[in-house]
């Protein structure tokens, strides 16, 4: 397998509406943003491959078709990935494979969504006949896990909100970031209207537009690209049934599995220890201590003891999600590939304000569907 | 590249209306490819499927279909919005890494389930395209003229087309349109839209197709006669049709000459030319000699199930290779409105 | 109802007014349209693209609007015998490829030719506007095109 | 000369007619008929419910149909304080994953007839049947308190 890596990151601007643009404008401000980065342009690119979750979310079939002179593919290889929710961090992975596999030198990822063209509740929870008649939207699929695992970790319930107000700091530091909130704080958490019991209103991710880019480069490519590059030690998928006898939704097995693959990929044996930084999907802020426990850096019910011991704070000793994370900016589509560009960012030393001091390591962390799909990759500083 | 093989291919019959979900002609496929390839469920290295939400009017509708691939313990998956040829093409890529050997790929489409002309509106460009509710079958018509302006062809060729397509279905049993009348015939009927007649035009098909590709030994071990992929590629055109030139397939021709198809020749070619002028300058893009039998299943004209049709052209001209009867042959997928992007497959037997 | 053997099937409508934004350079181009106006964009290869994109077909940006004059040539046709609901026009009608005068693509649209024998390839075209006080920003707003006098193939 | 349009509204309005497909046709006539069924897979020999004609764990065919009680036992469950457009539900409300005995895969369900404060993991539940009979999920128009001790935590934490 060919080596490859990050040589350029760009994203938009993100925020509730962006009708200041076309689709095709969104994805080119993402897309020009991480040329510039690589010092390329499009003509430089040998393929384009296109991640989004649900087309009805835009009401686009197949929105790649008409996007293919706004992404400068015509005459070259171009793809769309859906993998539900964990679609933009499959996008990268696919785009990775395309130059890991030696076909091709230099390829583009670019995963959005632009919901305010419709409105994201509504796609997903249409009424279609012979479905389970409840709409409860995402938070009633999800309040239910999150509730077995309070019940089974005895965490505290404080440890959601600490998460909520984290991220958001985090995003203070963030110019891309959605939701910009300087007065958050554990009381406006405590405060804001309790949804789905146990997810209060500040616990939740917002609904974004927004796109996000990355060019990935072989290794003669990566040596030459003008920044440091962000090199791939590897990267993996897992899928598993929505429902099935004895599934464990707090911890399931394709997250546990997925990682284990790409830790033995990157030679790690105590990610704890060896992974600087991590960007987590975390829509719903009790999804970090669970991930922490699925992806291996807790003991099972432990999770919430790094978080309520600021261990993934930005300053801690595993930062998780210094970009803010989901719960700041959540362009569907595109909240999987902006956090393994967030990971990228971080080890090319790019982060900005919310650099975290020294990362070597980092993981980009994507899930989706009923916490059935995983996409995942870790990146390093060094080629290993 | 590594050699990878398709080693095994199911398809469904192609039919107007089924009486399946996705789940279930999933399963029909998938455990038919699989029982003839002899392959265990969990043996399957790397899966990955195509669909399109917008034939469901559903989100998520791959989700579903994943309970027939019994994907336990989880398994390393992928989807592409796109015909299941592309699914095709990201598996083969992911088999170059070495680390597995084996991979499923399906693709399932019910065009029965919405009015497909209105459906497919929705693929074209949101902004000047679709709000004029611009069809498919008239925006392939308007293909059809460019190639009768040109000169070159004439609307009996379209008609030959059609009706070399329908005879040679009947002895596909997965056919869903067979015919045996003449061209001759077909022009004394009146046109669904100038210059294209109804039989000029596909049938709308539900139906689902798998195949299961194979790598190195392992592709001998699972076949007798692998379909080596000798080379594949795919390339996009500009979506404005204003901005092309509608009688030429620059994408199949690029993408043909980078899958290695002029080599050597080819017996049979596969190709997925949904209206009947299309598989003209499919031909010419493609420079195939008269020696090539061309579409022997009968094409896109005898079924045509979106998402699946691609694939299935694949799969043809696999078997074609397994079964003995070619020992090089091309599979071509087209998407989009008037063959906007071309995928092309070389495959061939080796000794 | 369904035989007992039979598959229960039911209705679905999947409805939305789905909010299109346009961007720059597709919210000019309508508002010409709205203003009764033909307009194209400039590529950075000195060609002018109709209908105008924020880029061309490498992906770079397009420059400044070209007005253009209302005619244009039919550079490829097809007949609608049976319109549909959403189609431009209630009666047949030709979908065509339109080379505006002084644009290098082409444009697709109706032509209301009303015939099919009156279209061929070449026909010179003009378009037709909806009423002034009917146009809202939005590409039809340019109703259709229609064949110019003495044009028409009879 | 008017300025740039921002942006115009572009409605979709598709029409389809969906099919249930053989296993849930067969699920929902149940329901009309006021039995739940499940389907035993004939590998692992779970039950799954709602049936959808494959096993998701070993991927082959579905067809022993099992009869289930309506009477279970509530695994996890949320309560919401949000409306969804066209549910026009009495606020909040409560929302289960039920494991009906019998059956090794949980409905997400109604619970209603109890004050949501007294909801619990592992309260036993019934299911209320809708005076109108339909091949529907709706014919359950939610759960109620069964009135019988609540289900230990080691008897459901395999199903949360």
């Amino acid at each position: 397998m060919n080596r490859a890596a990050v040589i350029g990151v760009g994203q938009t601007r993100h925020a509730q509406k962006r009708t200041d643009v076309s689709i095709p404008g969104l994805l080119r401000e993402a897309a020009l943003r991480a040329l510039e980065d690589a010092e390329l342009t499009f003509r430089d690119l040998d393929a384009v491959v296109i991640g989004k979750a649900p087309d009805m979310f835009e009401g686009v079939m197949m929105p790649e078709l008409f996007l293919a002179e706004a992404l400068g593919a015509v005459g070259k290889p171009m793809m769309r990935v859906h993998t539900a929710g964990s679609v933009g961090g499959s996008t990268g992975l696919v785009a990775a494979h395309l130059v890991q596999a030696g076909v091709h030198r230099r390829v583009l990822a670019v995963a959005f969504e632009k919901q305010s063209e419709s409105e994201a509740m509504w796609a997903l929870s249409p009424k279609l006949p012979f479905q389970p008649p409840l709409v409860a939207g995402a938070g009633g699929y999800f309040a239910p896990i999150i509730r077995a695992y309070l019940k089974r970790s005895g965490a505290p319930d404080e440890v959601g909100m600490m998460v909520a107000v984290k991220d958001r700091k985090n995003a203070l530091k963030n110019p891309y970031a959605h939701l910009q909130l300087p007065d958050i704080s554990l009381d406006t958490v405590r405060a804001s209207p309790m949804l789905w019991d146990p997810i209060r209103y500040l616990e939740t991710c917002p609904s974004s537009d927004g796109a996000c880019a990355v060019v990935i480069g072989d290794e003669a490519g990566a040596r030459r690209a003008p920044r440091k590059p962000a090199w791939i030690w590897g990267g993996a998928m897992r899928s598993e049934p929505t429902m099935f006898a004895g599934r464990n939704l707090v911890d399931p097995r394709a997250g546990r599995d997925c990682a284990k693959d790409l830790y033995s990929q990157a030679g790690i044996t105590d990610p704890r220890r060896e992974i600087d930084v991590a960007e987590l999907y975390v829509p719903f802020s009790w999804f970090e201590p669970m991930w922490l426990e699925n992806l291996g850096f807790a003991e099972r019910d432990q999770g919430w003891r790094l978080t309520a011991d600021g261990v993934t704070a930005l300053d801690g000793d595993l930062p998780v999600n210094p970009s803010g994370g989901v719960l700041s900016s959540n362009p569907i589509g595109a909240s999987g590939l902006l956090r393994f560009a967030e990971a990228a960012l971080q080890v090319r030393g790019l982060a900005g304000e919310h650099q975290v001091d020294g990362a070597r390591v980092a993981m980009g962390h994507a899930y989706g569907g009923g916490s059935q799909y995983y996409a995942m990759w870790i990146v390093g500083s060094e080629l290993r | 590249m590594r050699p990878v093989a398709i080693v095994s291919f199911a398809q469904t019959p192609f039919v107007r209306r089924t009486r399946l979900n996705d789940a279930e002609l999933v399963m029909e496929v998938v455990t038919a490819a699989l029982e003839r390839a002899r392959l265990p469920r969990h043996e399957i290295g790397f899966c990955c499927s195509g669909s399109s939400d917008f034939l469901t009017g559903a989100p998520f509708s791959f989700v579903g279909a994943l309970d027939a691939v019994g994907a336990w313990p989880p398994i390393q998956e992928s989807h592409v919005e796109m015909d299941g040829a592309w699914a095709l093409y990201e598996a083969w890529v992911r088999l170059q890494h070495g680390d597995l050997d084996t991979a499923l790929v399906y693709a399932f489409g019910r065009s029965s389930l919405g009015d497909l002309q209105d459906v497919l509106v929705q693929q074209l460009d949101p902004y000047y395209l679709a709000p004029l509710g611009a069809d498919p079958i008239g925006l392939a018509a308007l293909q059809a003229r460019a190639l009768l302006d040109g000169g070159e062809f004439t609307e009996r060729d379209f008609a030959e087309v059609a009706a070399q397509n329908r005879a040679r279905a009947q002895s596909n049993r997965h056919a869903q349109v067979r015919g045996s009348r003449p061209a001759g015939a077909l022009l004394d009927e009146p046109y669904l839209a100038a210059p294209l007649r109804k039989h000029d035009c596909p049938p709308i098909s539900d139906g689902a197709a798998a195949i299961v590709l194979a790598a190195g030994d392992r592709a001998r071990a699972l076949c007798e006669r692998p379909a080596w992929i000798a080379g594949i590629d795919h390339r996009i055109e500009p979506h404005a049709l204003g901005a092309r030139d509608l009688t030429r397939s620059p994408s199949t021709e690029r993408a043909a000459r980078e899958a290695n198809a002029h080599e050597r020749p080819i017996d049979v070619a596969e190709l997925h030319a949904p209206f009947s002028p299309q598989e003209l300058i499919l031909r010419r893009a493609l420079a195939l000699p008269g020696s090539t039998a061309i579409n022997p299943s009968g094409g896109a004209l005898a079924a045509n199930p979106i998402m699946v049709a691609g694939l299935v052209r694949l799969g043809e001209a696999a078997a074609r290779v397994i079964d003995g009867v070619a020992a090089r042959a091309l599979g071509h997928a087209t998407s989009g409105p008037c063959l906007q992007q071309n995928l092309v497959c070389v495959l061939e037997a080796r000794p | 109802m369904a035989r007992d053997d039979e598959n229960l099937t039911a209705p679905y409508v999947l409805e939305y007014k789905y909010r299109r934004s346009c961007g720059p350079v597709v919210g000019r181009f309508l508002a010409a349209l709205k203003d009764g106006r033909l307009e194209g964009v400039r590529a950075a290869d000195g060609r002018v693209i109709v209908p105008p994109t924020e880029y061309d077909e490498h992906g770079e940006p397009t420059g400044e609007p070209v007005a253009l004059a209302p005619t244009g040539t039919v550079t490829a046709w097809s007949w609608v015998a049976a319109p549909r609901a959403n189609h431009p026009l209630a009666r047949p009608f030709a979908w065509a490829l339109v080379k505006l005068d002084g644009a290098d693509t082409a444009l697709l649209h109706a032509v209301d030719a009303v015939e099919e024998s009156r279209m061929k390839t070449g026909a010179r075209v003009r378009a037709r506007f909806a009423a002034a006080d009917e146009r809202v920003g939005h590409i039809r707003d340019l109703a259709c095109f229609e064949l110019l006098p003495g044009d028409a193939h009879e | 000369m008017s300025d740039a349009i921002k942006g115009f509204t572009a409605p979709v309005r598709l029409a389809y007619t969906v099919n249930a497909g053989r296993a849930a046709s067969r699920f929902l006539r149940g329901l009309a008929e006021r039995r739940i069924l499940g389907q035993r897979c004939p590998v692992c020999k779970k039950v799954n419910m709602p049936p959808r004609g494959a096993c998701p764990t070993c991927g082959v065919p579905t067809e022993e149909e099992v009869q289930l009680s309506e009477v279970g036992t509530v695994t996890t469950f949320c309560i919401i304080n949000i409306q969804f457009d066209a549910q026009a539900r009495e606020l909040p409300y409560a929302c289960a994953s039920i494991l009906l005995d019998g059956a090794d895969t949980t409905l997400f369900h109604l619970i209603q007839e109890v004050p949501v404060a007294e909801i619990r993991m592992g309260m036993r539940v019934r299911a209320v049947w809708d005076d109108e009979r339909r091949p529907s999920l709706d014919s359950i128009r939610h759960f109620r308190a069964a009135g019988e001790p609540d289900a230990p935590y080691d008897s459901y934490k395999e199903h949360l």
